[in-house]
């Protein structure tokens, strides 16, 4: 077991209150898995990958655990926290491309970190430059400033930095979103490559794009509102999905081939429950044609089958 | 890179060619006859002078000559570094009464500008490391920057010359102390010097620690600064890091506060009687000695152009993004 | 770029606090989104914008009133000479070396300081508007000429100029100085007004607006300016303290108007008459005091503002 | 079917850097046609020029060369008051909803900038009811989304309403600009089913978009556009079922799919590497009625 994350709660503070955006989660993730994390946008998912990792301002901890290789993290500790960042758990940030100092040469900006966390960069420097080499960037990169790289070479430099300790987790936090389709596909093949080639070991990419997780995810986990829907794998999330709102998502998704003369997709009606003051209960409750008495209580987070989880009372009995 | 510079000098060249326009200009758009103006306001009682001074005004304005001609010469004996004659000083040339002054004005405005630059960066940065710093030093900061430059000057020659007695006032040293490469003449220099040098580096230094402390909050919550604490770098590094890019925009800074601290100058060298060009612009406008107020404002404006210039080339060389913009034929 | 305008000279580029050249924030995140409401709920929670405003109004209100509480007119040599504060005859901030009255002094050089600062920082945030709405809004070859005008009158040290036109005025009164410095420190406005302009111009509202039929004189006053109001409003603080710095000190220097008192000329006259050397603090401290207090809680208001305004900089 | 809209020769050429002394072609020789009651989609990467087609257009940026008819009118020339007539029956919906709407003023402000300009002699409640019969086409409940700052509105709400803006003119032809791009999943696909109403109703429609499983479902026709060229057009089906370029096949096999995984040799890199061409000299043939392929070079 890489990572395994109990009952997890962080909270946005607001003038109006805290917004609770990681709203109790419960979940794990296995050695080698990459784990996809998807949701609408404000459901809690960015928050969730950061609070792993990088806890600030206005985020709060309010409770729960977060194991990493049988350790716990000490996510609410902004500084006892530098211990584990970089060496054990990683980040590739949203704004990968702005991610780079622009006043540093990235070989330098990268001997500064590494340096900085005890590590010489000549032990590492062979390995970095193997490493651009992989992802397309000629060592020349490291003498130049990224104003220099396009938007995409920033990227995979980054991915690079981030990685180059070979920590046990990567958050990958919408990182193709920018991106066309074709370089979409390179990066998100890169992903794969690094966790194939042991430089991570696992992984969580979350993005909304849920066609991009089924090309490099093991598994897929859906966020509702702060609350955590489904996780199963790729395939049946999107092959036999059980939870409500999963299913009405994935079919209103037009793939190629889909046309509106032949065949008319529907969105779900409603919009998602304020996070200020959240209802009780299941959160989808008022968007979901299954809905009951019974949704007033919280679903739990239980296992369908082995590796399939779901929140719903609704069904599997 | 070349393209920028020449851009940059076409700029430094049409600000000096209006300079001199509005420096030339200026008295040409006084109504009526300016030398009689000039002759009326200005009481000369020596005759002889008074003739000469006539003389030199109507060969400067060329007021028999179209206007054009007018303006032809005026650019010609600029050229030939003929500023006029001073009236006050008759007949020293006004170029000889500038030389005789910039040094003292220099002497002041370099260390100071230096120094403020320095220290206030030092002091902003230090700001806004700590809350307790932030608390305390940001409003001496306010403080110092709303101070009028002359005021503070004041302040200090009242405190420190009158009532303690500490340190001496007026004029660059001792009128009875033997001129020489000795200590003790140094040592006056130096003694005559603090207060003006003071009160212009305590003014300066709080906008520049103001400016510091605003450049690095905002630069330590930039993206790249979130990447390398999400790393876990150490404070120190992602500090450092805010502390160099929040310097390119403040050495920007220095061309366009330049003027602010000349003016500061000018103003202190007249509360201390300090005999550098702000006291000669002084006397000179007290006894309406306009050759010398021209003089000294076309200096005044080339110092700031090559200043300005400096700036320029100095920030190219430590920003690596204008550099590669530049050479990539990218806009500066 | 206007000399003891601390302001203008180092507000670089498009950020209005003071000292700081940084980056505009994007312009939704400079707007209050969730509207007065809000901006209210900051305004009278922040301590600075409280302390500044309190202290440049309660200026204000000395420079309205103190003229008529005055016993003496200003420039009257009426009274003995050289007498510190008293309550006696109404001599309360005493008499100068010449026996003026300093307390009618003091409030009238208050009282011109403000319309200095209304006059010369009203006129350099005008032309600073319209040639950063034109440069922005338009663009171009238009911008680019802007650009030229704007660089070149920012890098003339206008003190130096203004030194040179005062000297050859004839008749110099506080409004031809206040138009006159309006006239010279307006640059770094425009190119501040220029770059806001210029991304809110890039903004689909704008073309919606262009879609709609909106002139681009509507489209400037309705949607780009109201956008930016905060900012204009803040810009013209920081012009109103610059230009109340520029003429104390042009009057310093003697270049002040020849028909009435300021701040500034208190300061010359005290520094000339040997007030130093005599101990009349009386007479040199209180100008130099109150345009501190005036331009300080005028930056300090304005830090406040900028602190209202701009979310990322609201702590929590 | 007549043709509404008719693009011939168009190329828009941006002038950067200090007194335009360098250019940029962001659109070169732009040549289609769009018939009424009919949903043309143009997809792109980005840099591909596509918005800037949409904003030529609209005439929200000026041509550089060629021509733009509308209804058989050259919409180039139009200025002032045949312009604002020229918007009555064009309009467009942009990508970022928040950034569609001024802030500082309630939403429902931009059907007030269309009554000032067109409807100025219409009555309050006339007006009114007009604006409820907008809405009401584009599924949004009045009590919902008027009176409301832009903030408190989602952005398939927002959207809506600028559809119904658009409504409220009798237009015949919409640009829609990414305009769910930025929209979440469970509600952008009913904006998307919007579109194919209002050509129902009888609009051309011109779909701008970077996602080709969008433009499949929605559009009849496919324009291809890379950098500032079209490379392949045709009916949709044509398009999509069989593509000639190798670009748009490039971009098919890179696009992320529900059900299908990429497949491992093709790669998207090599592939764009072997189309480092520009197009330029090279020509649109017509390869079958209404399937045109721009010939790749040395081919």
């Amino acid at each position: 077991m890489s990572l395994a994350v109990d009952d997890l709660q962080v909270y946005y503070r607001t003038l109006r209150g805290d917004v609770r955006a990681v709203d109790g989660v419960t979940f794990d993730i296995a050695d080698g898995e990459i784990m996809g994390l998807a949701g609408e946008s404000g459901c809690g998912k960015s928050s969730l990958g950061n609070s792993l990792v990088y806890l600030t301002g206005r985020m709060k901890y309010v409770g729960g655990t977060v194991d990493l290789d049988g350790t716990k993290l000490p996510i609410w500790d902004f500084e006892a926290m530098n211990e584990h960042r970089f060496r054990h758990i990683s980040v590739i940030p949203q704004y990968a491309m702005s991610a780079l100092n622009p006043t540093r040469k990235i070989g330098a900006m990268t001997a500064d970190l590494v340096g900085s966390r005890g590590v010489p960069y000549k032990h590492v420097a062979g390995e970095f430059i193997r490493r651009l080499e992989l992802v397309g960037l000629s060592k020349d990169v490291l003498g130049m400033y990224p104003i220099e790289l396009s938007g995409g070479m920033k990227q995979r430099a980054v991915m690079v930095v981030s990685t180059l300790l070979d920590p046990s987790l990567l958050i990958a936090d919408e990182i193709t979103s920018a991106l066309d389709v074709s370089t979409q596909k390179a990066v998100a093949e890169m992903l794969v490559e690094f966790r194939d080639r042991g430089f991570v070991k696992s992984m969580v990419v979350i993005t909304h794009d849920i066609s991009i997780l089924y090309q490099v995810a093991d598994t897929i986990l859906v966020m509702y509102a702060g609350h955590l829907v489904e996780k199963a794998p790729a395939d049946v999330i999107i092959g036999a999905p059980s939870h409500p709102y999963t299913r009405l998502l994935i079919s209103s998704l037009p793939e190629v081939g889909v046309r509106y003369t032949e065949r008319r997709l529907h969105g779900i009606p409603g919009t998602p429950p304020p996070l200020l003051a959240p209802p009780e209960g299941c959160r989808f409750r008022d968007r979901c044609p299954l809905a009951s008495a019974k949704c007033v209580k919280r679903p739990p987070f239980r296992e369908l089958e082995p590796g399939h989880h779901v929140a719903c009372w609704e069904v599997g009995g | 890179m070349l393209r920028y510079l020449l851009r940059k000098l076409l700029i430094y060249a049409l600000t000096f060619v209006a300079a001199v326009t509005i420096d030339w200009g200026i008295p040409h758009l006084m109504p009526g006859n300016p030398v009689l103006t000039l002759m009326g306001r200005i009481q000369i009682q020596n005759p002889q002078v008074a003739q000469h001074v006539y003389a030199n005004y109507m060969r400067s304005f060329n007021l028999d000559l179209p206007l054009w001609k007018q303006y032809y010469y005026f650019w010609v004996s600029l050229v030939h570094g003929d500023l006029g004659t001073s009236i006050l000083q008759f007949p020293s040339p006004v170029s000889s009464i500038i030389l005789h002054a910039v040094p003292y004005t220099l002497g002041l405005l370099i260390p100071a500008t230096l120094l403020s630059w320095y220290v206030g960066n030092k002091l902003g940065a230090l700001a806004a490391r700590r809350k307790v710093l932030d608390n305390t030093l940001l409003p001496f900061g306010y403080l110092l920057t709303a101070t009028p430059y002359m005021w503070l000057a004041i302040l200090m020659s009242f405190l420190f010359a009158v009532t303690w007695q500490v340190l001496p006032v007026g004029f660059a040293y001792d009128p009875t102390a033997v001129q020489g490469w000795t200590w003790t003449f140094g040592l006056d220099l130096l003694r005559h010097w603090v207060l003006p040098f003071l009160s212009l580096f305590l003014v300066a230094c709080g906008g520049w620690a103001i400016g510091m402390r605003n450049l690095i909050i905002y630069e330590l919550e930039s993206d790249y600064a979130h990447y390398l604490e999400s790393l876990g770098a150490p404070r120190k590094l992602v500090r450092k890091y805010a502390f160099r890019n929040a310097l390119l925009p403040q050495i920007t800074g220095l061309a366009l506060a330049l003027g602010a601290v000349i003016a500061g100058a000018l103003v202190t060298e007249i509360v201390f009687s300090y005999p550098g060009l702000g006291y000669q612009i002084y006397r000179a406008i007290t006894n309406e000695d306009y050759f010398v107020i021209q003089g000294i404002f076309l200096f005044i404006i080339v110092g700031v152009l090559i200043a300005n210039f400096v700036v320029d080339i100095v920030y190219m060389i430590v920003d690596p993004r204008t550099r590669i913009g530049m050479q990539e034929g990218g806009q500066a | 770029m206007s000399v003891p305008d601390r302001v203008s000279t180092t507000t670089v580029g498009d950020d209005l606090r003071i000292g700081a050249a940084v980056p505009p924030a994007p312009a939704d995140e400079a707007k209050p989104v969730s509207g007065l409401r809000e901006t209210l709920y900051f305004a009278v929670r922040n301590k600075k914008l409280i302390f500044g405003l309190g202290v440049t109004l309660s200026m204000l209100a000395i420079a309205i009133v103190g003229p008529y509480i005055a016993r003496h007119p200003p420039l009257d040599y009426g009274g003995q000479l050289s007498v510190p504060p008293t309550t006696r005859d109404g001599y309360w901030l005493g008499t100068t070396l010449l026996g003026q009255d300093v307390f009618a002094q003091f409030v009238t050089g208050l009282r011109m300081a403000f319309v200095v600062g209304a006059i010369g920082g009203g006129i350099a945030a005008i032309i600073g508007m319209v040639v950063g709405f034109t440069a922005g809004y338009r663009g171009g070859i238009v911008d680019e000429l802007l650009n030229m005008v704007t660089n070149v009158v920012l890098v003339i040290p206008t003190f130096a100029l203004l030194l040179v036109i005062a000297a050859y005025l004839q008749v110099r009164g506080i409004m031809t100085e206040a138009i006159f410095i309006g006239l010279t420190s307006w640059p770094w406005a425009a190119r501040a007004v220029r770059a806001q302009t210029f991304s809110l111009t890039s903004r689909d509202f704008v073309s919606l607006a262009r879609l709609s039929g909106s002139s681009s004189r509507q489209i400037i006053f309705r949607e780009i300016a109201p956008n930016m109001s905060s900012y204009l409003f803040m810009m013209f603080i920081l012009l109103f303290g610059g230009a109340i710095l520029i003429a104390a000190t042009l009057d310093f220097i003697g270049l002040g108007p020849s028909n009435t008192i300021s701040l500034g000329m208190m300061m010359q006259l005290s520094v000339q008459n040997a007030a130093l050397q005599l101990h009349l603090w009386w007479w040199f401290l209180p100008p130099g005091l109150a345009i501190m207090a005036i331009v300080g809680s005028l930056y300090v208001m304005n830090v406040g503002l900028d602190e209202v305004f701009n979310p990322r900089l609201r702590s929590m | 079917m007549s043709v509404l809209v008719e693009l011939d020769g168009c190329t828009k050429v941006y002038r950067i850097g200090s007194f335009g002394s360098k250019r940029l072609t962001a659109v070169r020789d732009v040549a289609f046609g769009l018939d009424a009651g009919e949903v043309v989609s143009l997809i792109g990467e980005s840099g591909s020029g596509k918005s800037t087609i949409g904003r030529l257009i609209l005439r929200l940026s000026p041509l550089t060369a060629g021509s733009i008819r509308f209804m058989g009118e050259d919409v180039s020339t139009f200025k002032g008051r045949s312009l604002r007539e020229y918007h009555r029956h064009a309009q467009g919906v942009f990508q970022d909803p928040f950034s569609s709407y001024n802030p500082i003023y309630k939403a429902d402000r931009v059907f007030k900038l269309i009554k000032d300009t067109y409807f100025p002699a219409v009555g309050a409640r006339e007006w009114a009811h007009k604006v409820g019969d907008a809405l009401d086409a584009v599924s949004l409940d009045p009590a919902q989304v008027l009176h409301r700052y832009p903030h408190q509105l989602s952005g398939g709400q927002l959207q809506r309403l600028l559809v119904a803006r658009a409504l409220l003119l009798d237009i015949d032809f919409l640009v829609a600009d990414e305009i769910i791009s930025m929209l979440d999943a469970s509600t952008r696909i009913d904006v998307l089913n919007l579109l194919g109403d209002l050509k129902a109703r009888g609009l051309g429609i011109l779909f701008i978009t970077h996602d080709l499983s969008l433009g499949n479902y929605i559009s009849d026709r496919t324009v291809i556009l890379r950098r500032g060229v079209i490379v392949e057009m045709g009916e949709t089906e044509k398009v999509f079922g069989d593509p000639r370029h190798a670009y748009t096949r490039m971009l098919l096999a890179a696009v992320p799919q529900l059900r299908h995984k990429w497949s491992a040799d093709g790669d998207g890199r090599t592939v764009a590497a072997a189309l480092e061409g520009d197009g330029i000299g090279s020509a649109l043939v017509e390869i079958e009625r209404g399937h045109l392929v721009r010939l790749e070079e040395g081919a």
